[in-house]
């Protein structure tokens, strides 16, 4: 017992929630150690670190909100369409007109509100209706995508209200306000999931459904805040999608629903529900942005880039249950 | 509606406009999802709505191949009078073209071409290489005499074949005057990847005398890119030539010096023509008695010297 | 006393599709008593209790708690009645701690924010109570041995101020001594008035710890409040089967001297992932696997070898290397003078080894396919031409099988998620009757059986023995093992500390042998 | 345990194997409808039940495979990627040159080799890897679109080969190939599911994997078997794909994972593994594929069938779920 106590101190900490993490943290300093390698001072640069933290933040929004559904046993498919959804809503001339007329807060509310609408129809087929998920919020993609190209006509819809753009182009101490947001969005992820009774309860929802209504957990109200939640983040990325590009578009947040859930997978989160990690899930936003940082830095071909990424996200999960494996998790 | 006396984009008001017998005309296009592939439908869709004597029967746009020869099928079966393919991939809707030709269906190519001459009665056809070249060729003259001129490109889909040809036009025209491309990234014709593929290459080259973006849809979102980044000094050529980025360019007022046509009213063309073809009609201003095979359409390049000309027909994205 | 009973149940009736699990039930249960609930596999004590806690809403019948007419359409509506349940299955969340298990639905919280130091004291102090201190509130649940998870829903039902607490099978997965605790804490809880509902195939301890007794027989109440000291073993078995009793235990024959033998294990040493990551938890009451020495024994042809021990004595672990399903540290497998290749079920099976694992649920069925799938899964070859299954003579074959163990209903197209625990476990026998194997390895076989179905697998073990078969059977009940077995082997921490004949050894001698060491 | 017999025999008949599909069927049936009431004779007619049985036969062959690795507890982003890489692989000026001197089948060879060798590849990874399915293949995913584009110089490759060409463009009875190989890979896949002890060990791994590999079954192997045998459907898939387009291209196959996966899920193939039947993907498959044609004759705009589409699924779903639940399934 005393011949291999310190294994066992590093298996402990292997095992811990934050060792959990450990082989995501190896992956990414292991890209960075190629980034600067490969493209020195242009990658390690604050500029720099700051493009991928901003590129980060969009998709990283969608992911915290989508480790809620998929630790809650669920899925959503319809992420992407209903970032397009709430963008071309709340660029849409009448919202604008209130926007111009009142405050820029009508575009951040109406996003916030489609998303949440979204969201609460995902949840309702899902729990109420009893569609498997995956079916409904393919459902819901199609449905979102086709009313966002109607709403905006197929334009792209320009934002034109000052106040908006002058909010979030700002800096807090020199980190982008986009960048603030998915901080406080991460944080506030993680709070909720592991220190509140909403979060144990999404942990039995999704680890065992069964379980849990017999504990008197209305499971099926759950599922549908879950949905509603990721609906509301939904909304949060399309309000920063339409700061980042001054617009609204039918296109945006395209394979979004890929994007999250692979961040979300990768991070550690079950796709069968009842583990997930926020911390995780922003190691995993965290990799693939830079790993295509790393990619454009270095002038990679589209082409050569896609396997290059099939081979790097094999070996980050080799590696990661590896060292998880040691952790005795 | 009864032909009004408007005329079409660009187009003459001419004796053809006169109402004929009745045509059925199919189209089918890739999936609208980006500006350019939206403005064609709609452009499509336009036009045939000024003629009473067109009836047009559009169909879901889709990057299937599979399914967009379905849906020419469909319209085989149907006995349409005429169809407008514009081809996700012009060599694989190859074969169910010639089906319809076979069929006595006309067939207009629209943009991308087939592979077999026999495929189509005519073909409108953009020129993808000849816009890389016009863009390479713009950016050349402006950087003339400045040999270490760093040029970026940001392309489109990288996978699609046109993709492959603007930049092969592009390259090949920067090396007449002894430029190279410096950085090259490619988005998806959307704002928003032409966003993340900017943010991308902006720290990529730290410095940078000029960019071809190869679509203005996905320029909105690399001038925002641009700006979020702070940069300025070098200057953006874009393409396809949206309304947007023209009115910029008319108003000189930001990074866009210029932008390289490209029509996003070959689809109309392509009805007008499968109208033509069947009524028998020729083209107005040839003396033919028939409508050419083939129609190669130009890729200007719009400055602020001659923006006017070109922003009516230009598209909203 | 004229107060009305806490609980009085009327003309109960429950009907699944095709079954009606609940006919017509009626009992009583009175403040301060533990009312016992028998019946045979099937009998519909579970949805009794499910109805009870609000987990199924009943088609007829009518439930009054003090006299008052009550309905519970959820869970929540009969734990605010006061009602706490264990259930047969496990019901917890795995992934999450013990203490967030406890406390599941009724968390301790300030405005939406779990209190995880009250959470985690309140946690130990109702673990302690039930005398494991041992357990960490930290622990992921889904880590805990089932006894241990157990021992955490009890927990979860003492968190809950119930005044009727509701236990289905609560010791089939505990040995002797964790049932001795137990009954502590229920004795002490209807002290205090509150009132037990306690379900057990084993009569022993329904004569120990309950007051009356209730019968049950096809969803019918066939007897209720007899006393349960008063009434007889043979008259319970009547009333709960129809039939008359008959010796538990069958005779034992005399194994052949010379027979040969099937099964050898050589210094296998167990201490794979799973074993390692459990030890570090189990606060040094286990050996490392440096420096333990291995386990040897030998099973010969027709000789039926028990394993006894505590519950995490390392009986399972044991079985689960020999079949090849965890990969041994150290040592050897040889069955019918062949080595095993290590770490390889297919190889055991090949050489005719079974094993009916102790998790039926998890990991013996297919829970959510038909009973005859569940039985043919591993002779497959049995029915299949050029890999083309004859279904027709997979439904008899197994329609033989399950109506000479009695499985009720005896339906092979139901699935088997639909089936009661106790039959449940009969079709995982039934798997390897149909393969017919070299060595059979039974990881706690009567495990949820009733008593009628438990002499017929008594009586199974010895035929097949008598056919030649090699079995060895791990049981938390000593009496059983020792009632089974030829021969004995009692296991603690991983090691074989005492092995001889079943005849020459008696119970407090083996639970001296098992406790030995641990007791301080 | 006594039965009301009525109600059962109906309930028996819905809950037996054909029954359990009636929901589709009733769904397909009542769309027929809706086709023949709004485009009459164009919708009813032999011709264009043809071109709709072509359109799934591509696109079906995929899912019959994909019901395979969904029943066994899998999941498949990759096909998509497989189908454009063995098209392209399969069409390579090489391959074509030996077909041309050789044989046309040289060509077929080619495309399935590569289709089970990326097979073999996702199933090592998920099995001995042990890689979360969702993520291995969305590896794979990334890396076959980017082989295909290097191979294929992202150029669209023509076919030459007179011998294939003939041969698939051929009709059998007046069924055209492609739809005779779909079925013919429908009734094979019905028959290895449902009637072998492979099929009868795929619902063991995937309805529950630890009690299979404790049955004796090689559940890893197996594992392996069910993404080679996805594979071969998509090199097959990539075959008739060459065939109907006379190409190979890196673009062929865009976003078959989801509609394959849709169509396995909605036809009652469980996600989570253990139940699956081919009838109801051919339903499935057949469901999707109607929809698009009604809509084709109907000349509506794009958008407007997102947005029908959407609404057209949860009704489907709906249905089937109310009549398998009078079923008592
Ligand atoms: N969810 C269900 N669906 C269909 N039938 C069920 C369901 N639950 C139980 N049954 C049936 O109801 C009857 C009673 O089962 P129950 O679980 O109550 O028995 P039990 O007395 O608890 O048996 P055991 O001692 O084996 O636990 C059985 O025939 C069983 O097959
Ligand atoms: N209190 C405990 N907490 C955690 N792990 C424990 C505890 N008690 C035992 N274990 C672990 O359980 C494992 C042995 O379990 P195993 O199932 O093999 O025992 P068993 O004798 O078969 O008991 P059972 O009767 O429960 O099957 C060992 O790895 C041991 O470390
Ligand atoms: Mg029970
Ligand atoms: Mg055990």
């Amino acid at each position: 017992m005393v011949a291999d106590a310190a294994p066992r101190t590093a298996g402990r900490f292997l095992a811990s929630a934050p060792g959990r993490n450990t082989g995501l943290v190896v992956a990414l300093v292991l890209l960075c150690l190629v980034g600067v390698a490969t493209a020195g001072d242009r990658f390690a640069d604050l500029d720099n670190v700051l493009t991928i933290l901003r590129l980060a933040s969009v998709i990283g929004v969608v992911s915290i909100g989508m480790t809620f559904v998929v630790t809650g046993g669920g899925i959503d498919l319809s992420v992407g369409a209903i970032v397009a959804l709430a963008s071309v809503w709340a660029t849409t001339l009448a919202t604008q007109g209130m926007a111009a007329d009142t405050h820029w807060l009508v575009v951040v509310f109406t996003a916030l509100a489609v998303g949440a609408g979204c969201g609460v129809v995902n949840g309702v087929l899902v729990a109420y209706g009893r569609i498997v998920a995956f079916i409904a919020t393919l459902a819901m993609l199609a449905a979102a995508r086709g009313l966002a190209e109607i709403i905006s006509n197929r334009r792209t819809q320009i934002l034109n209200v000052p106040g908006f753009t002058a909010f979030f182009d700002a800096s807090v101490l020199g980190v982008p306000v986009l960048v603030v947001i998915f901080a406080l969005v991460a944080a506030g992820g993680w709070v909720l999931l592991n220190r509140t009774t909403f979060g144990r309860r999404t942990f039995a929802v999704g680890g065992n459904p069964e379980a849990a209504r017999l504990a008197g957990i209305d499971v099926r109200r759950h599922t549908v805040v879950l949905y509603t939640l990721l609906g509301v983040c939904c909304g949060i990325a399309a309000v920063m999608l339409i700061a980042r590009t001054t617009t609204g578009s039918s296109t945006h947040g395209a394979l979004y629903e890929l994007d999250a859930i692979a961040a979300v997978v990768i991070g550690g989160t079950l796709l069968s529900g009842g583990r997930g990690t926020i911390a995780g899930t922003v190691f995993g936003v965290l990799i693939f942005t830079t790993l295509s940082n790393v990619f454009t830095l270095n002038n990679l071909s589209t082409s050569a880039q896609a396997v290059a990424k099939g081979a790097i996200i094999v070996v980050a999960v080799l590696l990661q249950q590896r060292l998880a494996r040691r952790g005795g998790a | 509606a009864p032909p009004s006396g408007t005329t079409g984009q660009g187009g003459a008001k001419v004796a053809n406009d006169e109402p004929g017998e009745k045509v059925v005309i199919g189209f089918s296009a890739p999936a609208a999802d980006h500006g350019w592939m939206a403005a064609i439908t709609n452009a499509a869709k336009a036009e045939a709505a000024r003629y009473s004597d067109v009836e047009l029967r559009l169909v879901e746009g889709t990057n299937d191949v599979n399914l967009q020869i379905s849906q020419v099928e469909t319209f085989i079966n149907d006995k349409v009078d005429a169809i407008v393919l514009l081809p996700f991939d012009g060599a694989a809707l190859t074969p169910v073209a010639l089906k319809a030709m076979k069929a006595g269906i006309p067939v207009i190519n629209v943009d991308r071409e087939f592979d077999s001459p026999f495929a189509a009665r005519s073909t409108v056809l953009g020129d993808n290489y000849g816009m890389g070249v016009s863009a390479g060729t713009y950016i050349c003259e402006r950087l003339k005499g400045k040999a270490d001129a760093v040029v970026a490109e940001i392309a489109g889909i990288d996978s699609l074949p046109l993709t492959q040809d603007r930049s092969k036009g592009f390259a090949d025209a920067l090396r007449e005057c002894g430029l190279k491309v410096a950085n090259r990234v490619a988005a998806e014709f959307t704002v928003e990847s032409g966003e993340k593929a900017a943010a991308n290459l902006l720290q990529a080259a730290p410095r940078l005398d000029a960019v071809w973006n190869h679509d203005d849809d996905q320029g909105v979102g690399v001038t925002a890119a641009v700006k979020n980044a702070g940069r300025s000094e070098f200057f953006l050529v874009g393409g396809a030539g949206s309304a947007n980025v023209m009115r910029e360019i008319k108003a000189d007022n930001g990074l866009h010096k210029a932008t390289v046509v490209y029509p996003s009213t070959q689809g109309a063309d392509g009805i007008r023509l499968a109208r033509l073809a069947v009524q028998g009609k020729s083209l107005g201003d040839l003396v033919e008695v028939e409508i050419p095979r083939q129609i190669e359409l130009y890729a200007p390049v719009v400055t602020k010297d001659n923006v006017d000309r070109y922003l009516p027909a230009a598209f909203e994205s | 006393m004229t107060t009305a009973p806490l609980l009085s149940v009327r003309g109960l009736v429950k009907r699944f599709p095709g079954v009606t699990a609940l006919a017509g039930v009626d009992f009583d249960v009175r403040a301060g008593e533990v009312h016992c609930l028998l019946g045979q596999n099937g009998a519909g004590k579970s949805t009794l209790i499910k109805v009870l806690a609000g987990a199924h809403r009943p088609d007829e019948g009518e439930i009054r708690v003090l006299g008052e007419v009550v309905s519970f359409p959820d869970p929540t509506a009969a734990m605010r009645a006061g009602v706490a349940t264990i259930y047969q299955e496990l019901d917890l969340v795995p992934g999450l701690s013990v203490a967030d298990n406890v406390f599941l639905g009724h968390e301790l919280s300030s405005a939406g924010f779990t209190r995880r130091a009250e959470t985690r004291r309140r946690t130990r102090a109702l673990l302690e109570r039930l005398g494991h201190r041992d357990i960490p509130p930290d622990r992921d649940v889904g880590s805990l041995p089932a006894a241990r998870q157990q021992v955490v829903s009890m927990a979860r039902a003492l968190s809950r101020d119930a005044r009727l607490l509701v236990l289905d099978e609560p010791s089939a997965v505990l040995d002797q001594d964790e049932v001795r605790t137990l009954f502590g804490v229920v004795r002490e809880l209807t002290a205090q008035g509150m009132a037990v509902v306690y379900i057990s195939h084993r009569l022993a301890e329904i004569r120990e710890i309950g007051d009356r007794v209730t019968v049950l027989k096809d969803g019918r109440t066939v007897a209720t409040g007899l006393d349960a000291r008063a009434v007889g073993t043979p008259e319970l078995i009547r009333l709960m089967t129809g039939r008359e009793a008959r010796n538990a235990y069958p005779p034992r024959r005399p194994v052949a001297e010379d027979a040969a033998e099937a099964l050898v294990v050589r210094g296998l040493v167990v201490g794979g992932s799973v074993g390692s990551s459990r030890a570090d938890s189990a606060a040094g009451t286990r050996a490392d696997s440096a420096g333990r020495a291995g386990v040897d024994f030998a099973v010969r042809a027709g000789e039926v070898v028990g394993l006894a021990g505590l519950v995490g004595a390392g009986r399972s672990e044991i079985l689960e290397a020999v079949y090849g399903a965890r990969k041994p540290a150290a040592g050897e497998v040889v069955v019918g003078g062949r080595r095993l290749r290590p770490g390889s079920v297919g190889a055991a099976v090949r050489a005719g080894v079974g094993l009916c694992p102790e998790e039926r649920k998890s990991q013996g069925l297919l829970l959510d396919q038909a009973v005859y799938r569940n039985i043919t899964v591993s002779s497959l070859p049995l029915f299949a031409r050029l890999g083309f299954l004859d279904e027709a003579a997979e439904r008899s074959r197994s329609a033989e099988l399950t109506s000479s163990l009695d499985v009720r209903p005896s339906d092979v197209d139901r699935v088997v998620r639909a089936l009661s625990g106790g039959n449940q476990q009969k079709v995982v026998l039934a798997r390897w009757l149909l393969r017919g194997c070299r060595v059979l390895l039974l990881d706690e076989p009567t495990r949820g059986v009733d008593v009628g179905a438990r002499g017929e697998i008594y009586r199974l073990v010895r035929d097949l023995a008598e056919r030649g078969v090699a079995v060895v059977v791990v049981s938390s009940d000593i009496e059983e093992v020792l009632g089974l077995a030829d021969r004995v082997l009692v296991v603690r921490e991983g090691v074989v500390v005492h092995e001889g004949p079943a005849q020459e050894i008696d119970e407090s001698r083996v639970l001296d042998l098992v406790m030995e060491g641990t007791a301080a």
